[in-house]
């Protein structure tokens, strides 16, 4: 009977589980197509969860294990569960097998517990989310009750009928919160979206120690721009959202959250999956707000305009771009994608740019610079410096792309630190001078893509005119752009940055620095270098050759906290609590830092931008000139 | 050492030459009766007359010690050092002018603003080129001299239909006016202040093309600024011109005669209505916009009350450098050189001494009042107006008097 | 671009393009040798060419004929093709950090002296005296005038050859070129004088023998003034017409305009504006003459802040600007300008200490900057020490503040105690003069540093031994300054209060009384402006003084601002006279001259007797922690003059070391004592 | 209840620092009044080359359609907006005080209002439309402002210190309608005989000295210039009455 009852309930649960999923997809797909190679994806999915997002998960240790445990058992257990109690496949050896299972589940179900109901982060969601650990005991004690007897350890009558009564309703709560609930968006819902996301990502360069960070060329000629309900992103997208786990990792890594602008990154990916299974609100939702809001007041459903009423403009314009989210999503979620895809909507449909948006987009279309300088004074920069022009020359060895900072004071310096350095190098270059255009990074994050488009097919235009083996730039947004993004537009090239080239020139010996630097060091990664990129030892090198200890802030490298810097932030000027470059200078006092190295003209200006006194903050090609003497 | 040990001496006050004798009567005593009035010569150019040496053989012919008591002589520099004789301006009429060239400044509160009087420049530039006079059209009565402003006539028209905003009517009646006296030019200065707006009424009224932005007007050619600033444009002079600031150097050696003339009766449909001014928090006007400002330098320790009475007369808040620097003004209200340079019409100075620098920042400004405990500072010289005391103690002063005239009106 | 655009935007004079708008402009440096540049010269310019100065233009009157003498004021000779050699030296330490170079040539015509070197005969259009020189001369006959012109353009050859970038033709402080244009001058009645249009035949001929030996493309250009101020010199409308005139020759490749003519003591202080002038004052005659011409025009004259030069050039009065006194005070002015640093910028003042110095013959050097001009021996950017030590410093006047901020700059924990509730020392007290306020910038950029830098500022403490061995420094250094010495002469009666000093009146610790005897021993800017204070309050002063004449030591371009303002208000100023003696008389005192020369004596019946006799050192705390100091209190001379750093400096001893800089060791002045701190600390 | 016909008239300016055609800068915030006048019916029209980039800079605003009445962008724009104001007799004309770039003489809604009748208000910053009349906030100089109250037709000519015009959206400004509408070109021949040249900056004027002497312009260019009256010895009451009499009696203070 018990027998019976048991296949009867697991059967039940996958079937209505099934019938939930299936209704899930229904609600996925009812976004934008997106070309997916179906079988191609579900097959290297069980690879990509393995390999590539255990590497994510891994950064949390308790976690990943603690996952490892509880998910792996829990797998484990229901194939074993399926043999053993429904096809009633009894043999020792798979019993055996599955009290392993399911013990392990047990051991990794208290060590969640103990996370959640402990010491807990305030990023973890509560809610659902702290029932989960318990309904996962409840599955996996209830099962262990129903199957010590099959495995001939207890006898059928230990229990007795109160005790195979509480076995029996155990099992239910588990196999209700498992199987039924990840179809019907209970907590489990992660595992089976999660899957479905990792074969279908709409990045799939991402898998296998790759990487994806340029955003998608957008069809201009589309009847509508941009994302404006949920249903307007691609089917996989809302799958993604769907795979949350509401971690938090995302939340506690956004500089913007931290800033206590109005962004939180789980809430944002939680209000679009209210979104796309709305109409309804967020009333159920159990983490931290966006700052400043409370939960309640957003409402959508997947044909509904997402903002205002789902998510607050400025919650999409306080994003930096700076990928901390992405790169900390165990679920690799693309929350910057989604976010760019919606201010597209805003800045090319609704003409609604945030803050200073509209006057920086109308003076690059105007200028093609976001300041509206005079376009010929994109060269004042280098007035003494006799840089050979390539439409003077035609051809040269390396090209330098001086970037917009050739108009701000802050960043010429920088500027001219490297001719300098490539001059003491003996290094061919040439600049296009005021053939240069802005690369389009800011009006790509701000949404215009449409004068993105311009401004790279411009430049584009310009650069194949001329000969050169490579470009330098000491920017990593124009890096970004014209390595990563150019290239759909039909343009590409070898793009450096410049601590890559000065680790070669100094690795090679062409430059021999002279002066040791007394102060203590700290080097920040720029977003744009680092994760973007993934150059994070190149400007350590060149530390190193001058002859630097460097001593890391907690958060360096690929996790590296933004300056606040990047995706026309400081353009769109959302207020929070406090600033971004503000906390990210707190990140350099606590380790006593006297000065931060950066290797990008935003981050210099921002953490400049922070009162005295505070460390000093130079380029790395500045301090390198000034150890050269040059 | 007693008196009695003491040698002679001269005594000799070289302001003076006006030798007389004190001292204690056991030393020997001048009298030289009569003292030779050298110093004290005046020609009649009021230039003191010294004579060094007339003073050395005065003292070098006594013997003793001659004393001069300064005591209640008031002689000083400042009275008696006057280099040039004072003329007054030459005086001009013109009874049959060859024609008219009329003028309309905008003259608001019934002053006549710098470029107005940029503006009555030219007029008398084109009037004097070929014989003419300068006609003033006014609305209301003027404070200053039209004369001295180079008017050689006056039509003032009065009447409650003229006051506050009355373009349509102003712009009848300087059309009668320009009718009635065949005007050969009609001068507005082109700017905010009305002119600009009224100008264009007329010559739309008239069908003239109007010069407008004109900066160098001349009988025949007229040169305007156009192209958003980029471009200029030379064309002959028309009847109609919108002068822009700055296009002549005021009128100041000559007071003409401004005669007035009687006004024509003026007729003109009225479709608008003036609603009158709204208020405007001066805080958010620009600071070199701004119509007043008060203003605060080192003397200044009672903020408390020094922001109130910016608030109640309605003025915009400043400070010199010094106290930019200390923090009790924000550094984007500083004024001076390396500062803001402000135009405002009303600039009063609490406890500014005047440092060149902020002078210089000043420039612009029609009335500066300064309030300083210092006679003779740099800013008192500058200012209009100086009142010597503590701002501590008048500034409250001048809070209650504003509260209390503010209810009374 | 932002707040500084219009600085940075470059300009092209001719074929040359010039990175910025600022221009440190010709003065004379008085550092070359036998005529020629020396390494002193080449680094005094060299460091402005890194602080980003766009151009330089220097060798103010440097000559291009053996008549027009060079040595009164070691000037570069360039009437000699020996010149060219260092002119390479010069250009190309220039162009190593992107500045441009020019030299201003001349011909100085009457404007010299004679009595020197070859004794020549100047020579002047008429033969007209130069009265601040006392320059006689002879007039200049057709065969002088031909040698002159090919004297100018070879000159300019010499210049191109040398790598230069231009050339300035001076026609602006009445040199030969103006005397020529000014009917002051120039009463020849030949083809060069008379019509504006032969008086200017001169210069004219000039540029085409130029541009005949050097071609069109080398930037040559000229500097003017924009008014003479006499009544029978040129005035603007005439200096227009030239200017006009210039211009449209073509041969000119740019215009420099000085507001006033410069032949008389009173009209050199405003060539060179102290403190006293408001900013820019002569830039309505620059803006003049930019109306009538077409090549791009330069003006210097008290403009020292970047934002008055930012809407100088915005509003487009000029095309450049020179900030020359702002460079010698600072020659970093530009980078810090570049990188948001302008609360950094050593501002100058216009004590004019610098311009004073030249015209006495004497090298160029800032009162508040001792690495000025010193660019071989003395750091303008102080690099961090190996080691941190604790330094304490007593008394905040200019030797502390200085003393403060170089071992601040060093990297070490600086302590500094002043007894005073405000930094500044005797700055503050001369500040209170009029005319003088602008000195307090000294101390305000000192006391923006010093907060910069973080130091531990100790006010209103008084240092006492006890103290200083509590706080457990490494280095001790006293500046404590000075005390009015009023007790020299006894019979003064100092001692019964009978006299009161100049700090006393300036402080506004006594108020002035109706009629004032002022005796100044010292001649200085003290006694001088004391005077100036008590005429402004409205007292009857008599300014009295044992030297040839009151303020005998202040400079050229200083002298005139105080004359100026003595006599409107009618101070007597009465010299060669001595205070022996001052007694009471009822009510009032009674102050006992004594004349140097014939020995008589004469009396005045005074309400007030200021002295101003100069400062006592104060050095009671010095005496007391000399004996227990590692070095007794000795600074080494040697090392001191040598710019070495002091011996005691290496050893890790116990104890601390001492010395002691300013006025606390013998009165002199700022600049003495800020060069002390700065030789003495740049090693600790 | 008949919605208010509004024709906002625009035209083409130029940046200032590429000199790149652009919105002008005061018809754009004409345009932006328009948009944000509720129950209107908003029109927008221009003279000139409909081929000109910067119009759809107008269409990104949000209009779906631009008209364009065709003829050379050198061409008097007056009589051909006269014809269309004639046959589609808007109840309120709305445009910039000044175009920005050509002749900029700021006749235009003058000569508008003369040719139809209308009553004009120039450097309005703010309209509303109560049944038949309009309360127009015009900016005056120095920040201050003043209502006007006018009865419709009426031209409204818009300031510098009106609202910012909203963002130009590229979707909206892609897919907006070019209406264009052949009339005969006007030719200014006036301003054919004119002289146009590169304009020198004017920079403001510093000193006028009108001192004869030397001595005087020297005095004038080194002294402090000024001195009034001055009053001491006084109480501080008595202070401030002085102070405040002066004030009054300049108008700086009017209550």
């Amino acid at each position: 009977m018990t027998q019976w009852v048991l296949a009867v309930l697991v059967l039940a649960a996958l079937f209505l589980g099934l019938l939930g999923a299936l209704r899930r997809a229904a609600l996925w797909r009812r976004g934008r197509p997106a070309p997916v190679p179906l079988l191609r994806g579900l097959l290297a999915m069980p690879r990509r969860f393995l390999v590539d997002l255990h590497h994510v998960v891994a950064r949390d240790r308790y976690m990943a294990n603690t996952h490892v445990a509880v998910a792996g058992g829990f797998v484990a257990s229901l194939i074993l569960i399926l043999l053993v109690h429904v096809a009633g496949l009894d043999r020792r050896w798979l019993v055996w097998l599955l009290l392993l299972a399911l013990s392990a589940m047990f051991v990794g179900a208290l060590f969640v517990a103990r996370r959640r109901l402990g010491d807990r982060p305030s990023r973890l969601s509560s809610g659902p989310w702290d029932r989960l650990p318990k309904s996962l005991l409840a599955f996996a004690v209830g099962f262990l009750m129903l199957t010590l007897p099959a495995a001939g350890i207890l006898s059928a009558e230990t229990w007795g009928w109160l005790g195979l009564g509480v076995a029996l309703l155990l099992a239910t709560w588990g196999l209700a919160e498992t199987l039924f609930g990840m179809g019907w968006a209970g907590p489990m819902k992660h595992a089976f979206a999660g899957a479905l996301h990792l074969a279908f990502h709409p990045r799939p360069a991402r898998f296998g120690g790759g990487r994806s960070t340029d955003l998608l060329p957008l069809d201009l000629e589309a009847p509508k721009l941009g994302v404006e309900t949920p249903q307007d992103f691609a089917w996989n997208r809302l799958l993604g959202f769907d795979a949350c786990v509401q971690c938090g990792r995302c939340e506690a890594a956004c500089p913007a959250y931290a800033a206590g602008q109005p962004l939180n990154p789980k809430k944002l990916v939680q209000d679009l999956v209210v979104g796309l299974s709305g109409p309804g609100s967020d009333s159920g939702y159990a983490g931290n707000h966006h700052p400043g809001r409370s939960t309640g007041q957003a409402s959508g459903a997947p044909a509904n305009a997402i903002v205002p009423q789902l998510i607050a403009a400025e919650t999409l314009w306080a994003c930096t771009t700076c990928r901390s989210c992405v790169y900390e999503c165990p679920m690799m979620i693309e929350h910057v994608d989604a976010v760019v895809e919606m201010r597209r909507f805003l800045t090319l449909e609704k003409g609604q740019t945030a803050g200073k948006g509209p006057q920086v987009l109308e003076q690059l279309r105007a200028t093609d610079n976001p300041n509206g300088n005079d376009p010929t004074a994109r060269t004042h920069w280098a007035a003494d410096l006799n840089i050979p022009t390539l439409a003077a020359q035609q051809s040269t060895d390396l090209l330098l792309w001086a970037g917009d900072g050739a108009f701000d004071l802050r960043s010429q310096r920088t500027l001219r630190a490297l001719v300098k350095v490539l001059r003491k190098a003996d290094v061919d270059f040439a600049y296009l001078g005021t053939e240069e255009l802005d690369c389009g990074d800011v009006a790509r994050r701000l949404g215009d893509e449409a004068t993105f488009a311009d401004l790279a097919r411009r430049n584009i235009a310009t650069l194949s005119k001329y000969g050169f083996r490579r470009i330098v730039t000491t920017d990593p947004h124009a890096l970004h752009s014209l390595r990563n993004e150019y290239p759909a537009f039909g343009g590409r090239f070898n793009v450096i940055h410049h601590s890559a080239l000065l680790a070669e020139l100094l690795q090679q010996g062409r430059l021999l620095p002279k002066k040791p630097i007394q102060e203590r060091v700290t080097y920040h990664d720029p977003c744009y270098l680092g994760r973007y990129n993934g150059e994070t030892e190149a400007p350590r090198t060149v530390l190193e050759m001058l002859g630097v200890a460097t001593q890391e802030m907690e958060r360096h490298g690929l996790r590296s906290r933004c300056c606040g810097g990047g995706g026309g932030a400081p353009v769109t000027d959302i207020p929070g609590e406090r600033r971004i470059p503000d906390i990210r200078m707190e990140d350099a006092r606590a380790i006593g830092a006297g000065l931060v190295a950066v290797a990008c003209p935003n981050c210099a200006v921002m953490l400049e931008g922070v009162v005295q006194p505070r460390p000093e903050v130079r380029d790395l090609v500045e301090l390198l000139a000034d150890s050269l003497g040059v | 050492m007693s008196d009695s040990q003491r040698p002679t001496r001269k005594r000799l006050d070289p302001r003076e030459t006006e030798l007389g004798q004190v001292g204690n009567s056991d030393r020997r005593r001048i009298n030289r009766g009569q003292p030779q009035p050298i110093a004290t010569a005046k020609r009649a150019g009021q230039r003191v007359r010294r004579d060094p040496r007339a003073e050395r053989s005065i003292s070098a012919g006594s013997a003793g010690r001659q004393r001069v008591s300064l005591r209640g002589l008031v002689t000083t520099g400042a009275e008696t050092i006057t280099t040039s004789v004072e003329t007054g301006p030459r005086m001009v009429r013109i009874d049959e002018p060859a024609f008219l060239v009329s003028v309309v400044p905008d003259a608001p509160s019934g002053r006549l603003t710098g470029h107005d009087r940029d503006l009555l420049g030219v007029a008398r530039s084109l009037a004097d080129a070929g014989g003419g006079a300068v006609l003033m059209i006014l609305f209301g009565p003027l404070k200053d001299d039209p004369g001295a402003a180079g008017a050689d006539r006056v039509m003032t028209f009065e009447g409650p239909g003229f006051a506050g905003y009355a373009p349509e009517l102003r712009s009848a009646a300087v059309i009668d006016a320009a009718a009635q006296t065949a005007s050969r030019h009609l001068l507005f200065p082109d700017s905010a202040e009305g002119g600009g707006e009224l100008g264009r009424r007329v010559a739309a009224q008239l069908g003239e093309r109007p010069a407008t932005g004109a900066w160098r007007v001349d009988p025949e050619r007229t040169t305007c600024r156009i192209a958003a600033g980029k471009q200029d444009q030379v064309r002959p002079t028309p009847r109609v011109l919108l002068v822009a600031a700055e296009a002549a150097d005021p009128v100041s050696d000559a007071l003409y005669e401004a005669r007035p003339l009687p006004t024509p009766e003026v007729v003109g449909a009225v479709l608008l209505e003036d609603g009158g001014r709204i208020a405007v928090d001066p805080d958010d006007v620009a600071l070199a916009e701004a119509e007043f400002i008060v203003s605060a330098g080192n003397g200044v320790q009672d903020w408390d009350s020094f922001h109130q009475l910016a608030t109640r007369l309605g003025a915009a808040e400043a400070g010199s450098r010094v106290v930019v620097d200390a923090g009790f003004i924000p550094r984007f209200r500083q004024v001076g050189a390396t500062g803001t340079l402000v135009t405002a019409r009303g600039y009063l100075a609490f406890g500014i001494s005047g440092a060149p620098q902020h002078l210089q920042g000043i420039t612009q400004c029609d009335h500066v009042i300064a309030v300083n405990t210092e006679l003779g500072c740099d800013m008192m010289k500058r200012a209009s107006l100086s009142v010597v005391g503590d701002a501590q103690a008048i500034m409250p002063e001048l809070i209650r008097l504003v509260e209390v005239e503010g209810e009374q009106a | 671009m932002g707040q500084f655009d219009a600085l940075f935007q470059p300009l092209t004079l001719n074929q040359l393009t010039i990175r910025n708008r600022i221009v440190s402009t010709a003065h004379a440096e008085v550092y070359a040798e036998d005529g020629m540049t020396t390494e002193r010269y080449v680094r005094y310019y060299e460091e402005k060419a890194k602080g980003g100065v766009g151009l330089a233009i220097c060798g103010g009157s440097s000559p291009v004929s053996i008549d027009s003498p060079h040595s009164w004021w070691n000037s570069v000779n360039v009437s000699t093709d020996r010149i060219i050699p260092y002119f390479k030296n010069l250009s190309e330490a220039m162009h190593k950090h992107g500045a441009k170079i020019m030299i201003q040539l001349t011909h100085m015509g009457r404007r010299s002296r004679w009595d020197g070197a070859d004794w020549p005969n100047l020579i002047t259009p008429s033969g007209v005296r130069e009265p601040v020189h006392r320059g006689t001369a002879k007039t200049i006959e057709i065969e002088d005038i031909q040698r002159v012109i090919g004297d100018f353009a070879q000159a300019v050859r010499r210049v191109k050859e040398g790598g230069l970038d231009g050339a300035e033709i001076s026609a602006a402080h009445q040199h030969l070129i103006d005397q020529f244009w000014s009917p002051r001058t120039n009463h020849r009645t030949d083809e060069y004088g008379g019509s504006l249009e032969n008086r200017i035949r001169f210069g004219l001929q000039v540029f085409e023998a130029i541009r005949e030996e050097v071609g069109r493309d080398f930037c040559v250009g000229l500097r003017m003034c924009g008014d003479e101020f006499h009544e029978d010199g040129l005035n603007h409308e005439d200096l227009k017409a030239i200017a006009q005139a210039y211009s449209e020759s073509g041969l000119v490749d740019f215009i420099s305009v000085v507001g006033s003519g410069a032949d008389t003591h009173n009209t050199i202080a405003n060539v060179i504006p102290n403190m006293a002038y408001p900013p820019e004052p002569f830039l309505h005659l620059a803006a003049g003459i930019k109306e009538v011409v077409d090549v791009p025009v330069m003006h210097a004259q008290n403009i020292k802040d970047p934002v008055q030069a930012q809407r100088i050039l915005e509003e487009g009065y000029v095309d450049l600007v020179g900030m020359t006194r702002a460079h010698i005070a600072d020659p970093y002015l530009v980078t810090k300008i570049r990188e948001g640093r302008v609360d950094q910028i050593r501002q100058c003042v216009g004590a004019n200490y610098c311009i004073d110095r030249q015209y006495q013959g004497l090298d160029v050097l800032c009162i508040q900057n001792a690495a000025t001009s010193r660019e071989q021996s003395m750091p303008h950017l102080i690099e961090k020490a190996p080691r941190r030590r604790r330094v304490v410093v007593v008394g905040g006047g200019p030797a502390g503040m200085e003393a403060a901020r170089v071992s601040a700059e060093r990297g070490h924990e600086v302590i500094l105690l002043e007894k005073q509730e405000e930094l500044g020392g005797q700055i503050t007290i001369a500040a209170k003069a009029p005319a003088r306020d602008q000195m307090a910038g000294i101390t305000r950029w000192m006391s923006m540093e010093l907060n910069r830098l973080g130091i531990d500022l100790r006010l209103g403490v008084t240092a006492t031994p006890e103290l200083l061995r509590e706080l457990e420094a490494e280095i001790v250094v006293l500046a404590t300054g000075g005390t009015p010495n009023l007790e020299e002469h006894a019979k003064w009666g100092a001692a019964e209060g009978l006299v009161v000093s100049s700090w006393d009146i300036l402080t506004g610790k006594t108020a002035p009384a109706k009629n004032v005897l002022v005796y100044d021993a010292i001649s200085q800017f003290a006694g001088v402006t004391c005077a100036d204070y008590l005429a402004a309050k409205g007292s009857l002063v008599e300014l009295v003084t044992p030297d040839v004449r009151a303020g005998d030591d202040l400079g050229g371009t200083t002298f005139p601002i105080y004359y100026r303002k003595l006599y409107a208000a009618d101070v007597i100023m009465t010299p060669d006279r001595e205070l022996i003696e001052v007694y009471r008389e009822g009510d009032q005192l009674v102050a006992v001259l004594r004349n140097e020369y014939t020995g008589s004596e004469e009396e005045r019946v005074v309400d007030q007797v200021v002295v101003e006799n100069g400062t006592l050192p104060v050095d009671a705390l010095y005496l007391a922690l000399k004996s227990e100091s590692r070095n007794r209190g000795q600074i080494d001379l040697e090392a001191l003059y040598a710019a070495r750093p002091q011996p005691g400096l290496d050893a890790h001893a116990e104890g601390f070391l001492l010395y002691r800089i300013g006025d606390c060791v013998s009165m002199r002045n700022i600049h003495a004592a800020i060069y002390d701190a700065l030789r003495l600390c740049k090693d600790f | 209840m008949n919605r208010l016909k509004v024709a906002a008239m625009v035209s083409v300016g130029s940046h200032p620092a590429s000199g790149r055609p652009c919105r002008a800068p005061l018809d754009a915030r004409a345009v932006e009044m328009g948009l944000g006048l509720d129950g209107a019916e908003l029109q927008m029209v221009h003279a000139g080359d409909p081929d000109n980039p910067a119009l759809r800079d107008y269409l990104g605003m949000g209009l779906p359609t631009l008209t364009v009445l065709q003829q050379p962008a050198q061409g008097d724009s007056i009589p051909a907006l006269l014809q269309w104001a004639r046959r589609e007799q808007p109840e309120l004309l709305l445009l910039g005080c000044r175009a920005n770039g050509g002749e900029d003489s700021g006749m235009a809604p003058f000569l508008l209002a003369q040719a139809l009748g209308y009553a004009v208000v120039v450097d309005a910053v703010q309209i509303e439309v109560r049944d038949r009349e309009l309360e127009i906030v015009q900016a005056l100089p120095r920040g201050q402002r003043r209502l006007i109250r006018a009865e419709l037709p009426c031209v409204v000519a818009v300031g510098a210190a009106a609202p910012a015009p909203r963002q130009s959206a590229y979707g909206p400004a892609r897919r907006g309608r070019i209406a264009i509408e052949p009339v005969e070109p006007a030719v200014d021949i006036e301003a054919m005989h004119w002289e146009i040249q590169p304009a020198r900056k004017r920079p403001k004027r510093l000193k006028v000295v009108k001192a004869k002497t030397a001595a005087e312009r020297f005095m004038a260019a080194t002294a402090v210039q000024g001195g009034g009256k001055t009053v001491r010895g006084v109480s501080p009451t008595e202070a401030a009455r002085v102070i405040y009499d002066y004030l009054k009696e300049e108008e700086l203070v009017t209550r």
